[in-house]
């Protein structure tokens, strides 16, 4: 919270992708970059409420997206949690689903080759494992698909026992993940981190000291609900991910001080539910913001945000958003 | 699946905690029979799915239980307030197979998806024949809205007697029909399941998160592999129900 | 999660006093105990949330409540921090108020005496600190008043910097102050835990090793929310703590692990707002029920809780509140 | 303090981003110039502090002004609805030292409260001189209330000039008032403070939680030590401010 921080964090480097950014950056208002990676705007829709995007790409062109992150891909299929896996809270939701997905395999053989049908953008695939051999196998096989611009690691999944989380609650395995990670991938590695932990900020360093290119937080909170009529737990699985605007207070200060704390871009996420909710992250120091639960209640959500944007600018007299990165952080 | 406001043009009580809400304004395309709507509720943050009871042109009716708050605050809102719907969600029933004489069996909240089965049914010239299941007298609805359709039989049956024949919708299964139609409780599912003999369709409840398919919040294993009860049901054929074949 | 819980978590001891105990649990449904002291119910409003009780007083007789924790006490008197101190959430608030209290001396020689005026049961003293001699100098003395019934030390606010937080956020400072405390006082000593760490259990258990009587969960949530029109962070604090129903689920999974780990009574808290809550918190392993934020929005809350109490109890079918504490952890 | 429900009986713009709010029910105690209610709004956790404009027997009075979410879903509020409020917050101006001259200075939404303040005065036989402050002419409210009143002189000041003397409240002090009441932005506050010789009170805006003494979410430092700006204030007197004193 004391760090100082002048300069936005876009992840520029001196590479010629970066001109791209750069000139993308002066191109529009709305322009940011994500390592280096040109995007039209920071809305993102976050891994595991947008599928692959074909049942958003019905509702509207989903090009209008700085991109989206799709459902989080383990090496094998995984069906997932038993049900209920869903749970309803004031201003959020409990989710437990357990990283259903086909398996890399099919996600690679059917579901992004389908996805290019009405994404004509780079996707972000969001990686999940149960041992650092997942992780290396699954993240190679998706640096090697075209269309996939970034790889989001999840080492913070709360809903898989001795799953992603565990590697994701201490600086070591955190680090150790993002290394091995590294060595194999040529696309920016982006490291998803869990918000149930005393010190993000050291686990967030820990990952750039071992070559993240990027960090993306919060991952869901640990919540529960009871059924007080059955005496039980609601969730098959007990407790569950919460997120939604209740989060968003715990979302935006870790963000600021995650933000502070490392040079790499930060991804806000959180509870992001409009235009402002965008820029408070921003200013909080987030480069892109994704966009999680809002878009399971209300299925336009980013669409609207990303029309909203330029007005809600306007209103706050902000010109260019990859100028508000940070701002509200005077050290 | 769309968004649309709808307008309340009627909410009241029709039976014990039971609730009829008939919305009006951009409902097309036509509701199909099983499909639901998903309501948002103000001060709750997830949708509250309901299966379509009825529609015509201008309005859709839906039957809904006072069960929580969210249902809560839906039964005290006022004639001429407008609601955010996404309509036209889930597969609906499968008409095309039911032979000439189809068997709907309803519990409770999953009669209101068989009535407007039933009009479909009956408007492709075939005979339903309808049994209603529900707790008591006092929870009891739409016998007379079934028979008024042209059922060839409406039974109705309450667990404690007080109410046609005593018992479940299994006690009062006619006979000689050539498929079925069901919605309710998984237990009356399950109970239809294993009582009859003829091919049939089942509609299934689960906690949703979205009701489009995007959240992965309610998928069930079914024989040809994982399905989502909000978009690849909520009916499911009785060939693909994997849990109960033991 | 998996911990196999049978017994209620009534914190009975083979001590005379847990006669009372039984008794008063017996005399009605809504009867509770808490470290062996008799609680006419389980509703207790937090501290912070209740100053010294007078506010409420005013409004209603305050000795319907089983008790309440009043405002955290240090050695010195303390302005606390900077305005503003308040922000809103979404379902909650965020509050970096900063331990402003008069010190221990006006507490015992004013606040203690006035509040005899209007509260005749026992209060729940809560104690901050910011080094371990703070900590036990503070509790002896509320300890030796007789009005105290229980120490609630607070090794969690999140609203002073280098105080109270760092000595709950691991094991062992947390088990350092429960001990010192513990030789000082005779009355029951509460431990009050942060939720901002990622072994909340691990510091639970440690605090019942080193003698604690019972712990109290959770405190706030550090969060932040910021100006977008003045590009800075809206509280002066920058950080603050969320609590409101925002963070009942996430409370509530903590109280349910920590309660299936520890065999000390567990007083539940964070975001309670009805009874309904209350008994699920219960369910979760609660013996007895802090409410905060929602005293502020509806200082008539509590009341409103205590009488739909037997209402409630009755809709889902529970005789006894001491029956249903921790039923919903069948392991 | 109270816990009312109040029905709306009119809430309307009266300026640019200004609404008058009149409310009716149970608002005994008569509120005192200066006092102010604490409102809820669905769908937002904290309620909204706003001064008491006026109040007669059966109505009370308040203007707010659309800043934020809470107070823009207030401004869509019917006539008929119902609101919780909390009233008779807060200490109230004391009329008793005015002396015979009082020069009322208001700033924006500082100005109701001094409508019943005037009012209550006038009523006591004292002079009013009122000098109302805004950024522009579209913003401006209540000068032809205050006149009605019968203050002896109402000085209206626009920053951009559009309307009545151009600049701040302190360039149209009038002189030889025996006493003053202030409230607006602080730095008007501190304005008035550094431009006024006598003494006078000042009403204070901060954050609140909970608006009557709770939670020690408002204080501030004065020279008799810490005070709740929600229940030592929101007026505090010249003399007890010490943040200003070089």
């Amino acid at each position: 919270m004391e760090g100082l921080k002048k300069e936005p964090k876009t992840g520029l480097k001196e590479e010629p992708k970066n001109a791209a950014g750069e000139k993308s950056r002066l191109a529009c208002g709305t322009c940011v970059t994500l390592c280096g990676e040109p995007l039209s705007n920071p809305v993102i829709p976050a891994s595991g409420t947008f599928g692959y995007g074909a049942e958003f790409a019905k509702l509207y062109d989903i090009n209008i997206l700085g991109t989206f992150s799709f459902k989080g891909t383990t090496r094998e299929p995984r069906y997932g949690n038993e049900t209920p896996r869903i749970a309803e809270c004031a201003s959020g939701m409990l989710n437990a689903v357990g990283l259903q997905n086909p398996g890399v395999d099919k996600v690679i053989s059917e579901e992004i080759p389908r996805m290019g049908k009405f994404f004509s953008k780079k996707v972000m695939a969001n990686v999940s494992g149960f041992s650092l051999d997942d992780y290396v196998y699954t993240c190679e096989r998706l640096d090697a698909v075209e269309k996939v611009g970034w790889l989001e690691v999840n080492v913070s999944c709360p809903n898989v026992h001795g799953g992603g989380m565990s590697f994701g609650t201490s600086a070591e395995p955190a680090a150790k993940v993002t290394s091995a990670v590294k060595k194999v991938c040529r696309k920016p590695v982006i490291i998803k981190l869990s918000p149930n932990v005393t010190d993000i900020v050291s686990i967030a360093k820990a990952c750039e000291a071992a070559g993240a290119d990027g960090v993306s937080l919060i991952n869901t909170l640990m919540g529960m609900r009871i059924d007080i009529s059955k005496r039980r737990p609601l969730l098959a699985n007990k407790t569950g991910g919460l997120s939604g605007p209740a989060v968003f207070p715990v979302a935006l200060s870790m963000v600021y001080k995650v933000a502070a704390a490392v040079k790499i871009p930060v991804v806000g996420m959180g509870g992001v539910s409009c235009a402002e909710d965008v820029i408070e992250m921003m200013m909080a120091g987030a480069a892109a913001v994704e966009v999680g639960a809002a878009n399971l209640v209300d299925p336009f959500a980013c669409k609207t945000i990303v029309e909203k944007l330029p007005e809600v600018m306007d209103r706050y007299g902000i010109k260019n958003l990859s100028d508000i990165i940070g701002v509200s952080n005077n050290g | 699946m769309k968004q649309v406001f709808l307008k309340i043009k009627e909410n009241q009580l029709i039976a014990k905690n039971t609730m009829r809400m008939v919305l009006t304004g951009d409902i097309s395309p036509a509701p199909q029979p099983g499909q639901f709507v998903n309501i948002k509720t103000d001060g709750f943050y997830l949708r509250r799915p309901i299966s379509v009871c009825d529609a015509d042109g201008e309005t859709l009716t839906i039957i809904y239980k006072i069960v929580g708050g969210g249902t809560e605050k839906m039964s005290k809102l006022a004639r001429g307030e407008t609601l955010d719907v996404l309509t036209g969600l889930g597969n609906g029933y499968d008409t095309s197979v039911s032979g000439d004489r189809a068997l709907l069996i309803g519990g409770g909240v999953g009669v209101p998806p068989l009535y407007l089965l039933a009009k479909r049914l009956i408007s492709e010239g075939k005979d339903v024949f309808a049994v209603l299941g529900f707790n008591t007298a006092s929870e009891v609805f739409y016998e007379d809205e079934f028979k008024a359709l042209g059922a060839k039989s409406v039974t109705v049956t309450t667990v404690d007697g007080s109410r046609g024949v005593k018992g479940f919708v299994t006690d009062a299964l006619p006979c000689g029909c050539t498929y079925f139609y069901t919605c309710g409780p998984e237990p009356m599912l399950r109970a239809v399941y294993k009582a009859l003999e003829t091919d049939g369709q089942f509609s299934f409840e689960e906690r949703m998160g979205c009701g489009f398919g995007a959240c992965m919040g309610c998928t069930c294993r079914t024989v040809t592999g994982y399905k989502r009860i909000c978009t690849d049901g909520p009916v499911l054929k009785k060939e693909e129900i994997v849990s109960w074949k033991d």
